[in-house]
């Protein structure tokens, strides 16, 4: 099997499934000629041409607006925003249209677009290139949202979002983009949209995460054990549909929870897993739901992103702390 | 196909079509080619839509309906323009546009059912190609260039037609989807129907221009201003620019110059910001009566004609607002139905939620 | 004292302000010559002329967008959103710029604007006039977020807000636009932002609330309260910032919480408000905490309204239902 | 004052403003009323300009900062148009506009902190009026038309000057921005640096007009085009849109034309998208060549002199970067400084948190 990382998997995903339905169109700004800044959309245009692999005007309402009329069509648009941090131009878009046209039209019409980018920070990038809008986009009607960690999840994620009847965004890690290979298999699979992962069984404490963040919770599970603490490490991998099971199951089980995200804290995405869990399972819980989240602040600048970045170490004592309750 | 107005009629320098003069007296080298079958048919149309625009009007005011936009004044700009499209051609219109969506296979009851704040009222039948009424003002036009652009990857030889008002051009997302329209070349017609007003805004708070069409000079497509309460104007200038599009010529754009004689919604108040003098004027150019003055100078038109009209008209409006009228109120489970093709097990659960919550109330 | 209901304690306020400071100015949609469509801003513009109470062209990215330079360079921008459900087209001014440019600039340049818009449902209006963003807007760094559902507060908020030194968002709720009709001073004063309000004191349950619903918990109490139970209101006024103390000080006494907001469920700033009791307040808990919300749908059509929002019925099971654990 | 370029100029005649040409050699009926004095001061800050822009280059190479967007080859559309403006106008730049910043006051060891990721870089002096670098495609000039709006309603007599680039144009803000600035005759310059891509996006597929100053058309101001490598040109056309916006005349939109000779940033290989020919083209336009032709046909240019500026230069950059790189590094309040003049009690809650956080590690 070959060994890929995270571009090179969705690259291959693209691949097949333009293959595979002819339905599927390419377009963003630079995925074409260029491949994409990140390159995951690298060679598709050569391949398939510059009719279904489209370089658009810069301008994200317009690329988004478009494509929803694309999918009411019938074709299968798959938008690239260049970086998370410049979807808000199209939110509109989102929450006006692309959202609702199945629930406006009762199912006359359905809008079948699958919008990805990266997302998150930890890449030294300038401003407004490390955003994380997860949870601004759970909160918007008739759209699914997920982000795989891995190549194998991301391959198998987009595989699905492209298929799925509904609209999907799709936020990917750029801090992992190159820096998770694993073995990929070349064959058509895919990963269901609205079921976590667990990543790494656990006893005492649940910590639940997803991007960049969950392999911070890896590590900080790892060094944890060295101390005797054995974390399970839930990917939460989609936001909406939200795998309440698989996160209350491992809470009942181990009593504790903590979450980690990189995105602001207050309205984090963090805060409905933690307000769930509340919910339901209450009588399980031995200790607070604890949050290592980003900042309520803005991101900063990259000479400072590491004091805004939950790491490792801010996770581990996280636990140590829900652990002395 | 030779160019008869869109690239002959020059927006900068104030020029704009007119087939009927006011009085309705016709440039007979400008008509378009339509049989008396046909005009007489725009004419029934454009009764029809100012019956049901009254009736409109007077249902939300006997509180049968919610907020109503009424397209008074407009009926040219919107009956013309839809005419001179094709069975198989998109339509995009704002709130304001159903006198096009009934042309162009919108039922008549439906829109009622959307009044009365019925889902099914935006439900299309399978063969219409209408996207339900757009409210956020600009939003619409992209997702026409989207339905155009989708036509032509496929080399079918279906066009767009997108509606929407004197304020909307001033959305950037009405530029994001002029400019895409143009890069692309896409078979999309943009009707921008100038009805003077955007709420109380007066046309001059929208731009500094003469006139909005020659913001398509900007994105290299061609813009021309029609007198949007001239039936044939329209009709004839849209027909070129579908035609044009058709044929793989690219987008154009459409100012139709008309005027809002009602308020802006049943909410407004327009004495609050406009003239009675000003509207008064405008009601002079009625579009109804400018083509109705057109037919009975062919001897096309009657005043039993009419009459029938009338009734026939009144006929439909009842008939449709009691098939609207009779559906089964609201079931609590049709508002989780259409979120997503599968509900998520969020939506399963608030659903359940619901259920419970209705049967405690109706238990009380 | 005038009697006055929240337009009127509105439009009060900004004839207060504009009088007192004239860097004042108020632009949007229809302010003018028409007063605004809720008539917030009527007789604004015949007294303090169209250079100060500005009709803009339809443009609401434009509108904030140059309220933001208006702000920066030292005016004092109150700009009207004529629907909270036509913000979005600006979302991207005010997550880049609004939110950012004290940040940015580390102080050098600051945006004092306020924005304020009509917000929530339950008014029979067309589609996309009921929406409930207060969760997107919470969760973007440096704009304050209150929503005043009371005539006295309506005018003591928005004093506080123009004189910010900050971005303020005020929604406010357009069912209560209206129906609510209070003494309300004439003089000039101030509401702090970010101080939540015990609307009712109780002593089995605490319903935390803001806006319309904060109502709609009132009258549940009433109800309640024939049945014997005791029950406390908290009106949270603020999202950002939010008002820990007063929300933990009354859980705690309680034990129990139920929180009730009209927007979307997932993700909504009803999950903060659990989130942040369980980090501080589990200990306190004797029934997990609820939340009656609106649905992970759009808002219906007038004709299904009450289907989707909550009411005093709703809340009034979930508070027996809290009070049965 | 009469109007030399602004009204003349037709960019749908494809009328392009040049007063350099290529070999420097001067159109002297059109040469700006500039002295000798102020002449070797533009070209020693193209100089000066050009070193900066290559130290970025390398100092990323090195590891020294971060992502760095070179405007090699854009110096004369960017220096010319900012030496047009008074000390009390407002300069609204995207992320590439360093050439014209320090002209207009923007210390240059703040633009070597910004790049190092230090927010101090962003902090202009209480005297520059000048905002910190857009990085929002677009969304800047919107800012411009809010400042000059505020600058008229106080009868200030000063204007804003907003830079963008030709993919900017094809954002809806754009549009917004120059559609305001137009309804409220607001004195505003925009500035559009077209340098031929968008990253990889060729300018064709931003627009399929021959010009993008054509725009202006559609909003009812002047639009010109500028050969953007003719400092002179760029100079006396942008002096004009401002004297003129000064004056009351309202905003103007110019069209730049130049290229950009490096890559978008230093993460970007044009390799893959562009032809070294081309680039070979353009160089072969440089605006610094051009000038210094110029200069030296009027005696003011010298190979010793030439020598000395870059030595000078290169001092200049050596102590600033000096001054950036030693700078202490980040301490982790600041972060939590500045989102609101008094911190909620949430951040204060955090930056404890981040404080006990970093303890830990450092107790490790
Ligand atoms: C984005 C957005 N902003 C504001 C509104 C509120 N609104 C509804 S209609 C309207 C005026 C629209 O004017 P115009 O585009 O000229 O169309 P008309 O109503 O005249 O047909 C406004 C401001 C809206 N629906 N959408
Ligand atoms: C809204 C937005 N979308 C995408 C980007 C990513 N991006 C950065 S620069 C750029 C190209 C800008 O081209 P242009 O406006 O011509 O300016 P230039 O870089 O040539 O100076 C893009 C797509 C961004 N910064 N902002
Ligand atoms: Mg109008
Ligand atoms: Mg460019």
């Amino acid at each position: 099997m070959e060994k890929r990382n995270i571009v090179a998997a969705l690259n291959h995903a693209l691949f097949l499934e333009m293959a595979r339905d002819e339905r599927v169109v390419v377009l963003g700004e630079d995925v074409g000629r260029d491949g994409g800044v990140f390159r995951v959309t690298d060679g598709l245009q050569q391949k398939f041409g510059p009719e279904r692999v489209i370089d658009t005007p810069l301008a994200e309402s317009g690329i988004i607006g478009t494509a929803f009329g694309l999918a009411v069509a019938g074709l299968r648009p798959v938008v690239e925003i260049q970086f998370s941090g410049f979807l808000p131009p199209a939110f509109d878009e989102l929450i006006s249209h692309v959202g609702r046209i199945r629930w406006r039209s009762r199912g006359r019409f359905t809008c079948p677009v699958v919008i990805r980018m990266p997302s998150g920070g930890g890449i030294r990038a300038p401003e407004h290139h490390s955003e994380s809008p997860e949870a601004l986009l759970a909160h918007i009607p008739g759209i699914k949202v997920v982000m795989p960690s891995t190549p194998y999840d991301a391959k198998g994620l987009l595989l699905s979002a492209i298929r799925d009847p509904d609209p999907v965004v799709m936020l990917e890690p750029t801090r992992c983009y190159r820096a998770i290979v694993e073995e990929v298999p070349d064959d058509d699979y895919t990963e269901p949209i609205g079921k976590a992962r667990v990543f790494r069984q656990g006893e005492q404490v649940t910590i639940i995460s997803w991007g960049a963040m969950v392999h911070e919770a890896l590590s900080a599970a790892e060094q944890l054990k060295t101390e005797g603490v054995s974390a399970e490490v839930i990917d939460l991998r989609s936001f909406v549909p939200f795998d309440r099971e698989t996160v209350l199951e491992s809470v009942e089980k181990t009593g504790r929870a903590v979450i980690v995200h990189e995105a602001v804290r207050t309205g984090g995405f963090g805060a409905e897993v933690s307000a769930q869990i509340n919910e339901h399972a209450l009588t399980a819980l031995e200790a607070p739901v604890m949050r290592v989240t980003g900042f309520d602040t803005v991101m900063p600048l990259f000479r400072s992103e590491h004091f805004y970045l939950p790491n490792a170490s801010r996770i581990r004592n996280a636990v140590q702390e829900v652990l002395r309750s | 196909m030779t160019s008869r107005f869109l690239e002959r009629c020059d927006p900068l320098k104030g020029e704009m079509v007119q087939i009927l003069d006011p009085q309705g007296v016709c440039d007979e080298a400008a008509r378009p080619g339509l049989s008396d079958e046909e005009l007489r048919k725009l004419y029934r149309q454009m009764v029809l839509s100012r019956l049901i625009d009254r009736k409109g009007f007077s249902l939300q005011r006997q509180g049968r309906i919610g907020t109503y936009a009424q397209f008074e004044g407009q009926e040219a700009a919107q009956i013309g323009s839809a005419y001179a499209l094709r069975k198989d051609d998109w339509m995009v219109p704002s709130y304001r546009d159903g006198a096009a969506m009934l042309v162009h296979g919108y039922p008549l009851a439906k829109f009622f059912m959307y009044l009365m704040g019925n889902e099914e009222g935006n439900r299309m039948p399978d063969d219409v190609r209408c996207l339900p009424f757009a409210i956020v003002v600009g939003s619409q036009p992209m997702h026409a260039v989207g339905l155009a652009w989708a036509a032509k990857m496929r080399r079918e030889s279906s066009v767009a037609i997108t509606y929407f008002g004197d304020g909307a051009t001033s959305q950037g997302d009405v530029h994001e989807a002029m400019n895409f329209a143009s890069v692309f070349q896409v078979p999309c017609v943009f009707i921008c129907e100038n009805n003077q007003f955007a709420i109380s805004m007066p046309r001059c708070r929208q731009s500094a221009t003469r006139t909005l069409a020659q913001r398509a000079i900007g994105y290299g497509m061609p813009g021309v201003v029609v007198d949007g309460n001239d039936l044939l104007a329209v009709y004839a200038v849209t027909r070129e620019a579908a035609e044009r599009a058709r044929a793989g010529g690219g987008p154009a754009m459409i100012e139709a110059v008309t005027y809002r004689l009602g308020a802006h919604t049943t909410s407004d108040d327009p004495t609050r910001y406009r003239e009675d003098a000003e509207v008064a004027e405008w009601r002079k150019k009625d579009p109804i009566e400018r083509f109705r003055r057109f037919l009975e100078a062919r001897g096309l038109w009657t005043r039993e004609w009419e009459e029938a009209l009338r009734q026939e008209g009144s006929a439909q409006v009842e008939a449709a607002l009691e098939a609207a009228e009779k559906l089964p109120p609201a079931e609590p489970d049709e508002i989780f139905r259409y979120t997503f093709q599968e509900p998520t097990p969020q939506l399963r659960a608030q659903s359940q939620t619901l259920r419970e919550a209705l049967r405690s109330e109706r238990g009380k």
